[in-house]
């Protein structure tokens, strides 16, 4: 059982929020928080809008109606480069790794917002310029240390087998040093050992790195295993919340996943 | 973990600059001297476009329309009002730089062969522009009068000074190029090159660096076209026209995508290429034709990455007899 | 103010219905292989040329521009057989120089083989202008537009009704999955390139007694195939024809009331104008992307 | 590593060296669009200078020695046309350079040739190219300032008032609307209509709908090969009979090949090779002419056109001028040029003056119609 089961002030709140894609209603008046330092799960069977909502608070998708505030702030006016900037960061469900970089390259690309220097700067290669790069590269290289793929740095992103790269998208968010970090089916074609190893990393990103951790799954061991808390979606609504053990004994979410036992 | 050395690009292009220089002395004749010349023009917008085209993934069928805009600046400048040489070429490079960045907000929402048909169709409009306004850029029949290069009180007259200049502005702006992509600009365009979704999500402004590389390598053209101008002292609308633009695009694709030698190796070699084919007196377009298509089919990465596999084949073959 | 309107309609139309052939050579091509073919041109002007070598050795007009048509469909063939299929893995853009690489070397080909004089169709049936909605129309015009015309029937025909139609349309579609279900995505390619080598020199062989055709038609022909398919919507056949005849009223608008000189640069305004205002042509379907 | 990528680059270079030729032989160099737009113009150019060389050489060459001529194609393109005058210069380091063919190309050499001291005989039009007059380069193409004036005092016989113009956008087409937009109002006609169109385009009633609007009394279209054929045919499918001139631009077999019937009833300005045949036996110039077409027409198989004539008149008045000054140098053969007097060409009689490097008069043209397909002499 997860360590802190004490809930904070929520650090991502959601409430409304309406997403409609011409005629279909991807989400409707769908609220949901995540607690501060907490690993918080989004499930719900297939097309309940879960991605939907993930999209909603990075920005990829507008919303029709409903507001998200991070921190306090409210992010739903930014423009999805400026929600890093703000502090949420993602990763995607089917891999979006950059192939023609190296892996190193790949993380110091996520640390694009905190890199500052000007184009002049690089250009005349300034102290400024050199003291930026070489912490820009130390910071990629801790994260790449942090996930465990430091011995790779230098190989092509695009030759890394399918579960690294998948820990290589995750070093490249952590590299943002986002206050929340939204995690998109993290463990879609992973084999159960590398699922486990996951895990260990998800709690160790909340716990170590002291990254809150929004976490859309399907595979229900990683997420009971994981989370401190739960939110269910159902046909772009909010169905439950809880703490693992209260959604696992929720009748209308069994009723959900498994349809009626007739 | 090796330590690169951040002055690495500046030893490279400081030896390519001293190759340059070292070119004339080992040349037969004064005569190759302009196609030197002719082929450093075309490797500086080559370098500019591999930015746009080769790193950024944003394909542009139209920079002839720049490199125009760039000599015909500078030529109205310099003759018509009487401005001096330097406030000419400043004007010229502004001025491609200036129309790339009116252009650039609508062209590059667009993407594949939609931003290839908007840039074609921009090449297309400045290049009518350029012939049909006769009394500004004097019409199809071109501009003629346009003063020699003169800087700081010396006059570029023989074709051997004006090569030690473009040697200059060829490296530096190679080391431009090289500085440029090993920044956190170049690493955010190469970034949105392969996935705009998960670099805006990592805080890159798509079109803040879309537009800058298109501007970049628009002005650089306008660099091209202002030295271009003033080394030939006569310009004309055929140049300017949709066919260079293409010409470009395959000294691009042909150095090697995503490779700043690979876009000088590609403008050398194709400026070269049709005066060694004089030879072939009527067939030389068909020879010129099937080297290109055999290029592209055996080095599919271009000139540079040929020879990057080449450099490692040896390398293999050399440590299998070292070890 | 108005008074030549329907003159410029006529023109427009005639010299429109041509760019919406060249734009549906351009469609077949990209639907099943995602390659932009600037050889497209050169396929127009081989279909003008050899109608008119072929008709001058002494065949029968008709026959002269069947065989013509016919030898550029092999030509396309071999093109997509000996240069583009090698290509297979490589990147896209790598394909589209292949064939700026190929329409040099057809060009050159042409250039030797017919010379460089310009030269001239005879009419199909004769030169004498009907007059009517108060323009003169030549007869050729009407073949033109016949034949378009008669050409998107025989190819909606083609895809809707033909194994071989919808296999290419599935190629477009999604490549893999065609080939999973027993379609030779390989055999497919070569067909396109082989049906729009026969539809640009169908376009060349009727448009060459009213504009003429020299070896270099091809580059400026092809530029505005493909301007008609943009405009129409890319892989959209029937847009690509309407986006032709689009284009062709522009450009003799253009004439007609801007100013003579300005007229294609007066057409690529207004195309770039669309292009801002809908990135993916009038009748194209803007592609979600799935994030 | 990536610096290797540059020597494959260079090499390509070296592989034009080509071995040096021998020195004996008198060796000149021509620039001519062989290929691209301006061939037409450029290829019996060629043609003419390769057949009158070997002429020249059968009969013994000059100075006793034989010439040799360099022949390079600028293909139309100024770049290309600028390495060909470099390459001519310092590596061929020919005595004289005949072309280029068109008169963009001319106006980016002559600096260079200028600078080398190398005299340069354009085959190109433009009064540009030696106006003001630069003391290294002469033309041999009359201007067009001659071919509008003949068109115009025609028009006046017909008691014309109000003209029209129909120009090609391309080197040839502005130089001859720059002319006649000077030459129109300043001959008392009122130019009612100035309309322009495309080298490559394939259909002008657009421009000619618009200029029968103005109503005028006759139409002048200035162009080469294919526009004007196409505006010919235009006019009659539109049903037009306002009297049509065509240019010099068009005064060749070719035109009445592609504007077929609708090329008759045409005037046009024209060089006196264009008609040799019917030329009168009083025409000082005629054996000439008649010898030059049918020589022409029995070894390329193709009727002679005025444009071949410019390739004919710079490489004899090279050869003439090499004689005169019994001399290859540059130099010399510069100031033999620029004092031929008299000299019989193609393209008329040639009398150069240090003021006038073009050395034509107004006899340089005579009026051409078009009658069932063949030439019609309509007047001096």
């Amino acid at each position: 059982m997860p360590a802190n089961t004490t809930p904070c002030a929520p650090l991502l709140d959601v409430s409304g929020a309406t997403v409609r894609f011409g005629g279909i209603h991807a989400l409707t008046e769908a609220d949901f928080t995540i607690a501060k330092g907490s690993v918080t799960a989004l499930i719900g069977p297939n097309g309940a809008g879960k991605t939907t909502m993930l999209n909603a608070i990075t920005g990829m998708v507008p919303l029709a109606g409903g507001a998200i505030t991070l921190d306090g702030t409210d992010i739903a006016g930014l423009p999805p480069q400026k929600r890093a900037a703000a502090g949420v960061v993602r990763t995607f469900q089917n891999l979006e790794v950059f192939t023609s970089m190296s892996v190193l390259e790949n993380v110091m690309t996520g640390r694009h917002a905190l890199t500052r220097y000007s184009i002049t700067a690089s250009l005349l290669r300034t102290p400024g310029f050199r003291r930026a790069e070489r912490a820009c590269r130390d910071a990629a290289m801790d994260c790449l240390e942090f996930v465990g793929l430091a011995e790779a740095a230098d190989t092509p992103a695009g030759d890394l087998p399918y579960g690294k790269q998948r820990l290589l998208e995750m070093a490249r968010a952590l590299a943002a040093e986002p206050k929340l970090l939204l995690l998109d089916e993290p463990a879609a074609g992973l084999n159960s050992k590398e699922t486990a190893q996951l895990g260990d990393l998800i709690r160790a990103v909340c716990d170590r790195r002291n990254v809150t951790v929004g976490l859309v799954e399907h595979d229900m061991e990683l997420v009971m295993a994981v989370s401190d808390h739960i939110t269910v979606l159902h046909f772009g609504r909010p169905l439950a919340a809880g703490t693992p053990d209260a959604i696992q004994a929720n009748p209308d979410v069994i009723k959900a996943y498994l349809g009626e036992d007739d | 973990m090796k330590r690169p050395v951040i002055g690495q690009s500046v030893v490279q292009a400081g030896l390519f600059l001293l190759l340059l220089l070292a070119v004339p002395a080992a040349l037969p004749n004064e005569y190759y001297l302009s196609i030197c010349i002719l082929g450093s023009l075309n490797a500086v917008i080559a370098v500019g476009l591999n930015l746009l085209m080769g790193y950024a993934g944003q394909v542009s069928l139209g920079h002839a329309a720049f490199y125009g805009l760039g000599a015909y600046a500078t030529a109205i400048a310099t003759t018509r009002f009487g401005l001096p040489i330097p406030v000419g070429m400043a004007a010229g490079v502004t001025l491609a730089a200036a129309v790339a960045w009116i252009v650039a907000a609508p062209t590059l929402r667009l993407k594949g062969n939609y931003l290839a048909m908007a840039t074609l169709g921009f090449g297309i409009i400045i290049s009518i522009v350029f012939n049909e306004a006769v009394d500004l850029t004097g019409g199809p029949s071109g501009y003629v009068g346009i003063p020699r290069l003169a800087l700081f009180g010396y006059t570029f007259e023989s074709d051997r000074s004006y090569y030690t200049l473009m040697a200059v502005v060829l490296a530096l702006v190679v080391l431009v190029a090289l500085h440029l992509m090993k920044s956190r600009t170049g690493r955010a365009l190469r970034a949105l090159h392969v996935s705009e979704k998960a670099a805006s999500s990592l805080g890159i402004d798509i079109a803040a660096h879309k537009r800058f590389v298109f501007v970049l390598s628009a002005a650089l053209a306008g660099l091209a076209g202002v030295l271009y101008a003033h080394y030939l002292s006569f310009i004309a609308p055929a140049s300017f026209g949709f066919s260079f633009s293409v010409q470009l695009v395959v000294m691009v694709v042909l150095g090697g995508m995503a490779s700043v030698w690979g876009s000088v190796a590609g403008a050398f070699f194709l400026t070269a290429l049709p005066e060694a084919l004089r030879e072939f007196e009527d067939i030389d377009i068909l020879v010129y034709g099937a080297i290109l298509v055999l290029t592209i089919m055996f080095l599919p990465d271009g000139l540079a990455g040929g020879l990057k596999r080449l450099g490692r084949k040896l390398r293999r073959v050399g440590v299998d007899h070292a070890g | 103010m108005f008074a030549g309107a329907p003159q410029y309609i006529v023109s427009g139309l005639t010299q429109g219905a041509a760019y919406g052939l060249i734009g549906l050579g351009f469609t077949m091509i990209f639907n099943t292989t995602g390659i932009i073919n600037f050889a497209q041109g050169e396929f127009v002007m081989l279909g003008g040329m050899l109608s008119v070598c072929l008709s001058v050795a002494g065949l029968p007009l008709p026959l002269a521009i069947v065989a013509a048509c016919l030898a550029t469909a092999v030509i396309g063939g071999l093109m997509e057989r000996l240069a583009i299929r090698p290509l297979a893995g490589a990147p896209p853009v790598n394909a589209v120089i292949i064939t700026i690489g190929v329409s040099i070397l057809l060009r050159g080909g042409a250039m030797l083989a017919f010379g460089k004089d310009t030269l001239a169709l005879p009419a199909f049936s004769g030169v004498k202008p009907i007059l009517a909605f108060g323009a003169a129309i030549q007869p050729q015009s009407l073949w033109v537009l016949a034949v378009t015309l008669a050409l998107l029937a025989a190819l909606k025909l083609f895809f809707t009704a033909t194994i071989q139609g919808k296999a290419m349309l599935a190629c477009a579609c999604q490549k893999k999955a065609a080939s999973l279900v027993g379609i030779s995505v390989a055999r497919m390619a070569l067909l396109s390139f082989a049906i729009s080598g026969l539809i640009g020199a169908t376009a060349g062989a009727i448009l060459a007694p009213i504009t003429m055709t020299a070896y270099d038609v091809g580059m400026m022909l092809g530029l505005k195939g493909f301007a008609a398919c943009i405009l129409g919507g890319l892989g959209n056949p029937f847009g690509a024809a309407a986006g032709g005849l689009i284009l062709g009223i522009l450009e003799s608008f253009g004439a007609g009331y801007v100013s003579s000189g300005y007229k294609d640069a007066f057409a690529f305004i207004v195309l770039l104008l669309l292009l801002f205002v809908k990135p993916s042509g009038l009748f194209g379907k803007a592609g979600v992307e799935r994030v | 590593m990536p610096l290797q990528t540059i020597l494959l680059a260079l090499c390509a270079l070296f592989v034009a060296a080509g071995p040096a030729s021998a020195a004996e032989p008198i060796r000149l160099g021509a620039v001519l669009s062989v290929t691209g737009p301006a061939s037409f113009l450029g290829e019996p150019e060629k043609n003419t200078i390769l057949m009158e060389v070997d002429k020249i050489n059968a009969a013994g060459g000059v100075l006793g020695r034989p010439v040799e001529v360099i022949i390079l194609d600028d293909e139309t393109d100024v770049n290309k046309a600028v390495l060909a005058v470099d390459r001519l210069i310092k590596k061929e380091n020919v005595a004289a350079i005949l072309g280029p063919t068109t008169s963009g190309n001319s106006l980016a050499v002559m600096g260079k040739a200028a600078a080398a001291k190398v005299p340069l005989i354009s085959c190109s039009a433009a009064e540009k190219i030696t106006k003001p007059v630069n003391p290294y380069i002469f033309k041999v193409a009359p201007s067009d300032r001659l071919a509008v004036a003949r068109i115009l005092a025609h028009a006046k016989t017909k008691g014309y008032k109000k003209l029209a113009i129909l120009t090609v956008s391309d080197g040839f087409g502005q130089a001859g609307r720059e002319v006649l937009k000077e030459l129109v109002p300043a001959e008392g006609f009122e130019l009612t209509a100035d309309e322009v169109f495309g080298p490559k385009d394939t259909d002008m009633t657009a421009q000619l709908t618009k200029i029968q609007g103005t109503s005028p009394d006759a139409v002048i279209c200035w162009g080469t090969n294919p526009g004007p054929a196409v505006v010919a045919k235009n006019r009659v499918q539109l049903g037009l009979t306002t009297p049509l001139y065509m240019s010099h631009g068009v005064a060749s077999k070719k035109f009445i090949e592609l504007a077929g019937d609708a090329a008759d009833g045409l005037l046009l300005p024209a060089g006196k090779i264009t008609a040799a045949a019917k030329l009168p036996g009083t025409d000082a110039q005629k054996a000439q002419l008649v010898a030059y077409a049918t020589a022409y027409d029995e070894r390329y198989k193709a009727p002679v056109s005025t444009f071949g004539g410019h390739g004919y008149d710079s490489l004899h008045l090279a050869v003439r001028a090499i004689a005169d000054a019994k001399s290859d140098k540059p130099e010399a053969i510069r100031d033999a040029l620029e004092k031929i007097k008299g000299f019989a060409g193609i393209g008329g009689i040639f009398t150069f003056t240090p003021e006038d490097h073009a050395g034509l008069g107004p006899d340089a043209f005579i009026m051409l119609g078009i009658e069932k397909g063949d030439w019609v002499i309509v007047g001096p």
